[in-house]
């Protein structure tokens, strides 16, 4: 009775006690060991003999005994409706049940084939089930930082680069009151100089890209000078910038308010007057 | 701006899967606070964005890249391919999941996800054996639950799958279970000439008796069995409710 | 298997924004642990890995989705188009709305831009009044790091700014700060280098050297204490509050 196809109870007999518990534990119940057993007839399990089966499976009951296993309650009535049906078709024919139609529901070979192809439709389908257990562990989901979308998208409209600038912008005049004029802007261009000539150039062109406004430029202070020109014109409204996106080029408008009563507000760059 | 790609971006940057309702409420919340563009698509209907969002995974499927759009457990989300699991693993370490299922809970589970709702002597009677142990390990995981009770005597607890369990299995739905109809109705092919009918073989899913009707009717001829009307889960939603 | 997909997969499934130093050391380790086919990209090198992102980057472009691929501050990733915002923000709600900088943090953050690295107290100098509050917020925000210990007495801590600094500011690097040389010029007296120290003076308990080296820069004379404390803004950088 040793399984010769290396299965569920393979190396049994001579292994030990504990190799068998293991090895008897692959048996889920005594539906799984009928259908191992069916699989080892290699036959369909509608052409299935029963009495065969039903011996090989009491020896197997025998041998879980023998080997002082704990038998399931369940794998003895199994048993039991085994050896009912054996008793049965060990009848002469003429003995047997005749009457099918009427009686049938209380055949137990069609109870116990009907149970057994179900319960083996279960069985593939908990193999189903394994693979896609399987499979999703090697499924990952997107899953987005949350900086993404709530620090950059919302934030970048409110806080751009031209607000950065701004706070150099009052960083400096800041010192420009603590250290006087002369050591920051040592040029011939002061911030007065280039705002009216900004205004000007507003005037004339609408729109101008951020870089153009540096374009003739001969020195550092000079750029400066129109840097913080601009700034100032931002922050009066005469001047408008816009950045499309974070990588785009600053253009420079005219603003909605030209407000010229607010050019004599201009004094907090005016002061910046250079020594020259 | 296509409904199919704001639907994109939803999903491109959320946290968690989307139900085409949470979808619906975001395009409704944006039409209220925001103009043009997004009042477009203040009225938009689920059914709507159920195509929109079916078109956007046949895109990715047929685009071949590394991930795809799949929806699981109604809810739609941006999965990678388990061809590059190895990289992903390498990059933010293993899935956190717990252990893998044993068969004896596979095998209770796969009865339940099919035959539910279903009593516990109703699944032991298909596997054959005991699931006291097997069915604690599935109520502790959260993969199964209790549903009502049964109309039958004792009114023993009927029990069914969860949401978990769809998304454990990386499931759509019960119907994306393989050969859901035929698992569900009656399975075995009698040979000719014997009549009989099993209890508790031919429960329909509750979701076919209220969206297909004509599934449950086909199903019925076969049945001539008195004893299925009672164990038909009419009231498995109200727990408590008595016989009358 | 093709790299571009397995660094598609990467970038999508990664929470921040990943360079290509930590693309190739995700393939390396992902060919360390398993076999076959991660072992093939086991030594990809870094222009390899940047040819195939700008080919990804260029494909999503043409493809015209909802999202592209791009690189900032030399780490690449996946982000939404802005057309998209007023549905991003529906679906994130209203947390989505970070507190603004306050003009104090900005100009910490604009002269430590600048001037990096930097102690606390050279910071407070060019301000003028005390960081502490704006440090704090900066830090919290990821602006601004600790950069290592500056080599004058006490050896306080220096600042400079993160990744997330020109992230946040849609900068590819330092050198794409608009000129603002002034700033770069503006003295900053710098306390005494460590070996000129008295060596009385730099005593400095050794848990202050550790914990709190910013207890050590306010015992330095530089610091025009009343002026300081007068001009600390109290309340500007709490939560939620907004410079205009």
């Amino acid at each position: 009775m040793r399984p010769s196809d290396g299965g569920a109870l393979a190396g049994a007999p001579d292994g030990s006690m504990s190799d068998y518990k293991v090895q008897f534990e692959v048996f889920e119940g005594p539906l799984d060991l009928l259908l191992y057993l069916v699989r080892k007839e290699e036959v369909d399990i509608y052409e299935i003999n029963l009495t065969r089966i039903a011996t090989q499976f009491v020896e197997y009951i025998a041998l879980m005994r023998e080997l002082d296993l704990d038998v399931a309650g369940e794998f003895l009535v199994m048993a039991s409706t085994l050896m009912l049906i054996k008793s049965r078709e060990l009848l002469p024919v003429d003995q047997q049940a005749q009457t099918e139609d009427e009686e049938d529901e209380d055949d137990p070979r069609w109870e116990l084939i009907r149970q057994l192809v179900e319960y083996k439709k279960f069985k593939d389908a908990a193999a189903h089930l394994q693979g896609r257990e399987l499979e999703q562990e090697q499924v990952f989901p997107r899953l987005p930082g949350r900086l993404e979308f709530e620090s950059t998208e919302p934030l970048r409209p409110e806080v751009s680069l031209f607000d950065l600038l701004a706070a150099v912008n009052q960083v400096l005049q800041r010192h420009q009151e603590k250290l006087g004029p002369r050591e920051i802007f040592e040029d011939r261009w002061t911030v007065s100089e280039k705002i009216e000539q900004l205004r000007r150039l507003i005037e004339e062109r609408q729109q101008l890209r951020f870089s153009e406004l540096f374009e003739g430029a001969t020195s550092r202070s000079e750029v400066v000078a129109t840097f913080l020109a601009m700034l100032e014109l931002i922050r009066l409204r005469i001047l408008c910038a816009r950045q499309s996106s974070a990588f785009s080029e600053i253009t420079i408008s005219r603003g909605e308010s030209p407000a010229p009563e607010r050019t004599a507000a201009i004094p907090p760059v005016a002061g910046a007057k250079s020594a020259s | 701006m296509e409904l199919k790609f704001i639907l994109e971006v939803l999903l491109f940057s959320a946290q968690k899967a989307l139900s085409p309702a949470e979808l619906r409420e975001a395009l409704a919340a944006a039409a209220q606070e925001e103009s043009e563009t997004t009042g477009a698509f203040r009225r938009t209907k689920e059914p709507e964005i159920i195509a929109a969002l079916e078109e956007l995974a046949a895109y990715y499927e047929a685009a071949g890249r590394s991930y795809r759009l799949v929806c699981v457990a109604g809810a739609w989300q941006f999965v990678s391919k388990p061809d590059y699991a190895p990289w992903l693993r390498a990059l933010v370490g293993h899935k956190a999941r717990a252990p893998r299922l044993s068969q004896p809970a596979l095998e209770t589970l796969a009865i339940i996800a099919y035959r539910q709702p279903m009593t516990r002597s109703e699944i032991e009677q298909v596997r054959g054996v005991s699931v006291d142990g097997v069915m604690q390990t599935l109520l502790e995981r959260g993969l199964v639950e209790a549903t009502g009770r049964a109309e039958v005597v004792g009114r023993p607890m009927n029990y069914g799958t969860t949401p978990l369990f769809l998304e454990y299995f990386g499931l759509r739905n019960l119907e994306d279970l393989p050969a859901a109809d035929e698992l569900r109705r009656l399975p075995v092919e009698r040979p000719a000439g014997l009549l009989t009918a099993e209890p508790g073989l031919a429960t329909v899913p509750p979701s076919d008796l209220q969206e297909a009707p004509e599934a449950a009717d086909q199903a019925k001829p076969i049945q001539e069995e008195p004893r299925r009307t009672t164990e038909t889960p009419a009231t498995q939603d109200e727990p408590g409710a008595t016989v009358t």
